[in-house]
């Protein structure tokens, strides 16, 4: 066991270093991009072991989010580390009520609650708008980056700690007890219950792990935007996170990367596209913004029916192929 | 004279592991062939093969002349070719009347509403419980109902998978003796899955053993069967 | 009191709407076990081809015939091209493509209409009827329930009175012994969707009218509504839609009138908790509601 | 474990590879996007999603104005060229989209950012940047804040500006009547009741209701301000939630006199949403604007201002949005004459905070070193007959206690093609 975390240590170090590395071949915007998307990793991580590997169906990761962000939004800008740890702890405490909750419920039933807890941050920012400043949202004041390196490279650099922490702790727990108990639970409740895991507690416990990381990709969220506002949180960012595991490839850690990457260079991809085209003024007034939902839509369509196991279960059965 | 199903090399499975290995197996009309065999031996692979439920990886199925290959599940019990799955799988959720109406919908003839009342007239019990859901029926019931919908879309072979399993030994007599009946009044033709061997064999005209997916025994009188398989 | 009674008659009337709509989603979900996260934007296809016809005859009752026959090629179309080849790896696909869909429907009707909200005529009246000073229902409200009992009706005696319906629900309950007792399941499955898709189709010409207009977005928040309705109902029931739907809409209106209309989330979820908690499968998940 | 690490190499590899692929560098000395020839600003808009209705008009009128003085030979020999990228109204794609256009595709500015929870989120990074951030498109006061973001300049004369000027009309026009408030539950609301509050006094309002834009439904809210007995409702409202307050009111038989928000008070957005049916209910409705109107056929920028939609956009409906869009367009290129011709950001700064800029807009903008704001006044407009026209004299006020003044000066006339000179 200790061994086995000893090597996840050493891949985590030795991958984010090369991230780290990779910040200083990308211009300032890729970088912002690499930033978001390993934000975006934090909450893919947790919900693809959520759903994955419990088997429970979350559409309220965006809200759990907002708890991380709002938390950082409302403390005191000076100690970044401090209220970004507090960030999680909220979302965590956040993630055990509605995991309570979910434990008792299945399938669309979760679904629905979990929609229901989506839909509520705007109301909430709005009825206790003295604290959360309603649709407008807060600004985010985080402490500048170090005089030596670029404000774009430090963000990245932040995301990908975070990010490197999420991934480290999640392999680790896959591979403890916990892991092995969440799989039971997912393949066969009755059957892991006659084994004597308690099935109620791994599920709110799972729950809770991906509320964590949730916490924690809102709080870089937060950092990186500079402020919060409900309509970052709202039902799409739910879905989209949703999308982006299943199309990376569903229960694996490598596959909540590559759905991560691709909600950041998707829309990006897709609109260069669009742009280099010579389109006239009406035509090119009803594409754009158009064009990317159709081809993003048209994507995940033809991910599901044409390649299952996402784009990681690609990735392998192409290496697999190559030996 | 010609069988009415013959199956030639029949190999089958789920997801690449192969369960039915090379099966041969010819049933003439009107008699009752009986397939037995342990747990885990095949027997049900066989049937849901030959009712199309599973695809085959190999071999060929012909039923009454036809190569079944391609034809699909819905089609097969047009051709006059009925399964009765284990455990009865009577849906719940419907009727005793339901039940026995989906069995005939695809049924174009005037005679349909003649065969419901002759289930009915066959299996009384039924009669009495005509609009209780399914899940209010005993086992013998339940038993009845799939046997009785599985009748009255009149067909000429009939796919029995362990329909004694759990059922009393009086009622599991009156059902063999029922298919007996029909054997020789209407020749249907039966093909009956049993672990039952006792009772399976008091009716069956001819019998196989399947052992590790293979028909290890066919055609064997009922001293050898029983040695082979029960070890006495 | 006469608050009480306008609110009542209000949340009423929307909840009409959410019931129809919660009733289109029991119908996928008891036939495949999806949640059709795509009702709420093939529903508003359909309305645009209302638009269409309507804007092209002069002719509201002729958009709305385009719009339910529309709306059941659509529902047909998506089970043949997509849900029949999406539902094999595992629950979660079919959700995701039904989102994909969302997206890629919505962003064509962006492309062939703009992103404008058109305005959509009512064939009666909104104007509420008064009873000594009372606003009570407007002829359209009475329309609205009327349709929407109507459609209820002939769905009840479609899949209690009918061949068809005894198909529908045997291939819902139990898939492998209908096709043994031959019901095409896979041709009773497309029918499945293009009624919901239709009924859907319905709940959005309804409620368009008396909401912002005509736009690819227009049925987003009606579909979380009506999702929420048919979860409160339980999703294997289609009584308890209708109960869920008429539910939802009157609360909603309760807590808008009395609490203010940004407290309606928060209603919505502690409903759905409430309801949840106690019965985990929704109000009438048990054995009693199986019948249609 | 060995293809655990492997996974991690790969993936870290192949992440390597994607991102240095799409990378590009777009390294250039002196200010960025101007070269002698061109200059590129961009703008975030909400092409998509729910807010695109009648907003999305907006960057392609402003587009198609710059077409217009691209065709008359740019400014200063400069070429404009405008890219407009679609956020949906939603603040994450707000922050890709903005630093998308700053890092990468390196704008001189950015122009009319449409949204206030959009908007707000890109101010720090813009400030961090130094980019010129001109014209904000909302009417929120956080644009006017010279201290914290000095290269940030509004363009709507704010809530509170537009709320004390309706008031002070309803004062002088509608006295003694039973006046209620109805306003989305945000700033937009929470400002414009400040102004109205501010000019008929705090007790005045006699109900308030709010709305919110993710609940449709608003017969409730209606149905108390009518058992309420309000004579005028002030309604600060977007133009989905004007129309649809309207047709609710008018199906629940309450006509009261509608006092909007310039935000949702434009007739052809409303008569559009309303349809034919509804379209006669806006007869009476009293808003307010600061710019030339599209029902009035004789003044001259509208005049010019359709020529040059029908030139550039021809399949563009002409309403208010199209006016705005240009009018922006106007304003920047004002400033860019403005900055002269050694363009930097520093100058285009300084040289809006110079102001001294006249039209489209019948009031001067705020603009000084002290005041970021925009448009400081609105003149009060009433539908009649189907017509939107402006009534009585044009006002201009600040966002706090001052009075309310009557602004005397002839309105600005348009130059020839309605290009300013420089």
């Amino acid at each position: 066991m200790a061994r086995v975390g000893l090597r996840h240590l050493t891949v985590t170090i030795a991958g984010a270093s090369a991230l780290v590395g990779l910040t200083y071949l990308l211009d300032p915007f890729r970088n912002y991009q690499l930033a978001t998307a390993a934000a975006y990793l934090c909450a893919t991580a947790g919900l693809t072991l959520l759903i994955g590997l419990n088997g429970q169906v979350s559409l309220g990761h965006g809200a759990l989010m907002a708890t991380g962000a709002y938390t950082v939004a409302l403390l005191p800008s000076g100690m970044l580390l401090l209220s970004v740890a507090a960030a999680v702890l909220v979302a965590t405490l956040a993630g055990a009520v509605v995991g309570v909750a979910a434990a008792r419920l299945r399938g669309p039933y979760l679904a629905g609650v979990t929609l229901a807890v989506t839909m509520v941050v705007p109301a909430v920012t709005t009825m206790a708008d003295a604290v959360f400043h309603g649709d407008q949202g807060l600004s985010v004041a985080a402490p500048p980056a170090p005089l030596w390196v670029a404000p774009e490279r430090w963000q990245a650099w932040q995301a990908i700690a975070a990010a490197a922490v999420t991934l480290f702790v999640l392999a680790n727990l896959l591979r403890s007890r916990f892991g092995r108990e969440w799989r039971a639970v997912r393949d066969d409740e009755v059957a892991a219950q006659l084994a004597g895991i308690p099935v109620a507690r791994t599920q709110v416990l799972a729950f809770v792990v991906s509320a964590a990381c949730a916490g924690l990709g809102g709080a870089m969220f937060a950092v990186l935007a500079q402020s919060v506002s409900p309509s970052t949180f709202s039902l799409t960012l739910s879905l989209y996170l949703l999308l982006a595991v299943v199309v990376g490839g569903l229960g694996s850690l490598a596959g909540a990367a590559w759905g991560a990457l691709l909600l950041v260079l998707l829309p990006d991809a897709i609109h260069s596209v669009t742009d280099g085209l010579p389109l006239g003024p009406d035509l090119a007034q009803r594409l754009t913004g158009n064009l990317p939902l159709a081809v993003f839509g048209l994507t995940l369509v033809l991910v599901v029916l044409a390649v299952p196991g996402g784009l990681q279960g690609l990735l392998v059965r192409a290496v697999r192929r190559l030996r | 004279m010609r069988p009415l199903l013959e199956v030639q090399g029949l190999t089958a499975g789920y997801g690449g592991v192969p369960v039915l290995d090379e099966v041969d197996l010819a049933i003439e009309p009107a008699t009752i062939c009986a397939v037995l065999g342990a747990n885990g031996a095949g027997k049900t692979t066989l049937v849901r093969a030959l009712s199309g439920l599973i695809r085959p990886a190999a071999g060929q199925v012909v039923y009454d002349g036809r190569n079944l290959d391609g034809v699909p599940v819905e089609d097969r019990v047009r051709l006059g070719l009925a399964h009765v799955p284990e455990g009865r799988a009577v849906v719940e959720q419907l009727t005793v009347d339901e039940n026995l109406r989906l069995a005939v919908l695809w049924r174009r003839d005037r005679h349909v509403r003649r065969d419901l009342a002759e289930v009915y007239e066959l299996f009384e019990p039924l009669a009495r419980r005509r609009s209780h859901l399914g899940h209010q029926l005993s086992g013998g019931e339940r038993q009845m109902l799939a046997l009785g919908r599985a009748l009255v879309a009149g067909p000429r072979l009939l796919l029995l998978d362990e329909p004694s399993l759990g059922l009393a030994p009086k009622v599991i007599a009156e059902i063999l003796t029922l298919l007996a009946r029909l054997r020789d009044t209407t020749g249907l033709t039966v093909l009956l899955v049993e672990q039952n061997v006792r009772s399976a064999l008091s009716v069956a005209d001819r019998s196989v053993v399947m052992a590790l997916g293979r028909v290890t025994t066919a055609d064997v009188s009922d001293a050898t069967l029983r040695h082979a398989y029960l070890g006495f | 009191m006469e608050r009480f009674v306008f609110l009542t008659l209000d949340g009423l009337a929307r909840g009409a709407v959410y019931a129809a709509f919660g009733l289109a989603l029991v119908l996928i979900w008891r036939g495949t076990r999806v949640v059709n996260f795509a009702q709420g934007a093939l529903a508003v296809a359909s309305a645009y081809l209302a638009y269409t016809v309507t804007g092209a005859t002069g002719s509201y009752w002729w958009g709305l015939v385009a719009a339910l026959a529309g709306g059941l090629a659509l529902g047909a179309l998506v089970e043949l091209l997509v849900m029949r080849w999406a539902g094999r790896a595992g629950p979660l696909e079919p959700v995701i493509a039904a989102l994909g869909l969302v997206l890629l429907i919505q962003a064509l009707l962006g492309m062939v209409y703009g992103n404008d909200f058109h305005p959509v005529d009512t064939p009666f009246a909104r104007t509420a009827l008064t009873v000594r000073g009372f606003d009570l229902v407007s002829p359209y409200d009475l329309f609205v329930l009327g349709a929407v009992l109507t459609v209820m009706l002939l769905l009840a005696v479609l899949f209690g009175r009918t061949k068809t319906g005894l198909r529908m629900r045997a291939a819902a309950f139990a898939p492998e012994v209908s096709r043994l007792l031959g019901v095409r399941v896979g041709r009773v499955l497309t029918l499945g969707w293009a009624l919901a898709a239709a009924v859907g189709a319905l709940a959005a010409m309804l409620v368009i009218p008396t909401e912002l207009g005509l736009h690819p977005t227009a049925m987003d928040l009606v579909f979380v509504s009506g999702f929420t309705a048919a979860v409160v109902g339980g999703l294997d029931s289609p009584v308890g839609a209708v109960v869920g739907g008429l539910g939802v809409g009157v609360v909603l209106s309760y807590v808008g009138g009395y609490l203010g209309s940004d407290a309606t989330p928060v209603a919505v979820l502690l409903l759905l908790l409430t309801v949840l908690l106690l019965r985990p499968g929704g109000l009438f998940s048990t054995v009693q509601a199986r019948r249609v | 474990m060995r293809t655990i690490l492997h996974r991690g190499l790969t993936l870290a590899a192949a992440s390597v590879l994607v991102i240095a692929a799409a990378a590009c560098g777009g390294g250039s000395s002196g200010t960025p996007g101007v070269t002698a020839s061109t200059v590129v600003v961009g703008t975030h808009q909400p092409l998509t999603g729910p807010a695109s209705p009648g907003y999305s008009k907006i960057s392609v009128a402003t587009k198609a104005y710059f077409d217009h003085v691209n065709a008359h030979g740019g400014v200063h020999g400069r070429k404009i060229t405008y890219r407009v990228m679609d956020d949906g109204y939603n603040p994450a794609n707000t922050q890709q989209v903005v630093r998308k256009l700053v890092l990468s595709d390196r704008v001189f500015a950015v122009l009319n950012g449409l949204g206030t929870p959009t908007h707000t989120g890109v101010l720090d990074f813009l400030k961090t940047n130094r980019v010129p951030d001109l014209f904000v498109a909302s009417g929120s006061r956080s644009w006017n804040q010279p201290a914290k973001y000095p290269t940030t300049f509004g363009f709507n004369p704010d809530y509170t500006v537009e709320g004390k000027i309706l008031a002070t009309y309803i004062k002088g026009n509608l006295p003694n009547r039973k006046v209620c408030f109805f306003g989305q539950a945000d700033d937009f609301g929470r400002d414009a009741l400040a102004g109205v509050r501010q000019v008929l006094g705090a007790g005045t309002i006699a109900t308030r209701q709010s709305y919110v834009p993710t609940n449709t439904d608003v017969a409730p809210q209606l149905s108390t301000l009518k058992a309420a007995g309000c004579q005028v409702v002030v309604s600060a409202t977007v133009p989905g939630f004007t129309a649809l307050a309207v047709a609710t009111a008018a199906r629940l038989g309450f006509r009261p006199q509608w006092v909007v928000s310039n935000v949702g008070g434009d007739k052809t957005t409303l008569a559009a949403r309303l349809g034919a049916a509804g379209a006669p209910l806006l007869d009476g409705l009293v808003s307010a604007g600061y710019l030339p109107a599209v029902d009035e056929p004789a003044n001259p920028w509208t005049v010019q201002f359709r020529k040059i939609a029908e030139e550039y956009a021809p399949d563009l409906e002409f309403d208010g949005n199209v006016i705005y869009g240009m009018s922006v367009g106007y304003l920047f290129v004002q400033a860019l004459q403005a900055a002269g011709r050694d363009l930097t950001r520093t100058s285009i700064v300084d040289a809006v905070t110079a102001n001294g800029f006249t039209g489209p807009g019948m009031v001067p903008l705020r603009f000084s070193a002290g005041d970021h704001s925009g448009y400081g006044g609105l003149r009060v407009n009433r539908v009649t007959g189907g017509k939107q026209a402006y009534v009585g004299p044009v006002y201009v006020t600040d966002d706090r206690s001052g009075p309310v003044r009557e602004y005397t000066e002839a309105a600005p006339t348009p130059p020839a093609n309605a290009i300013p000179v420089g």
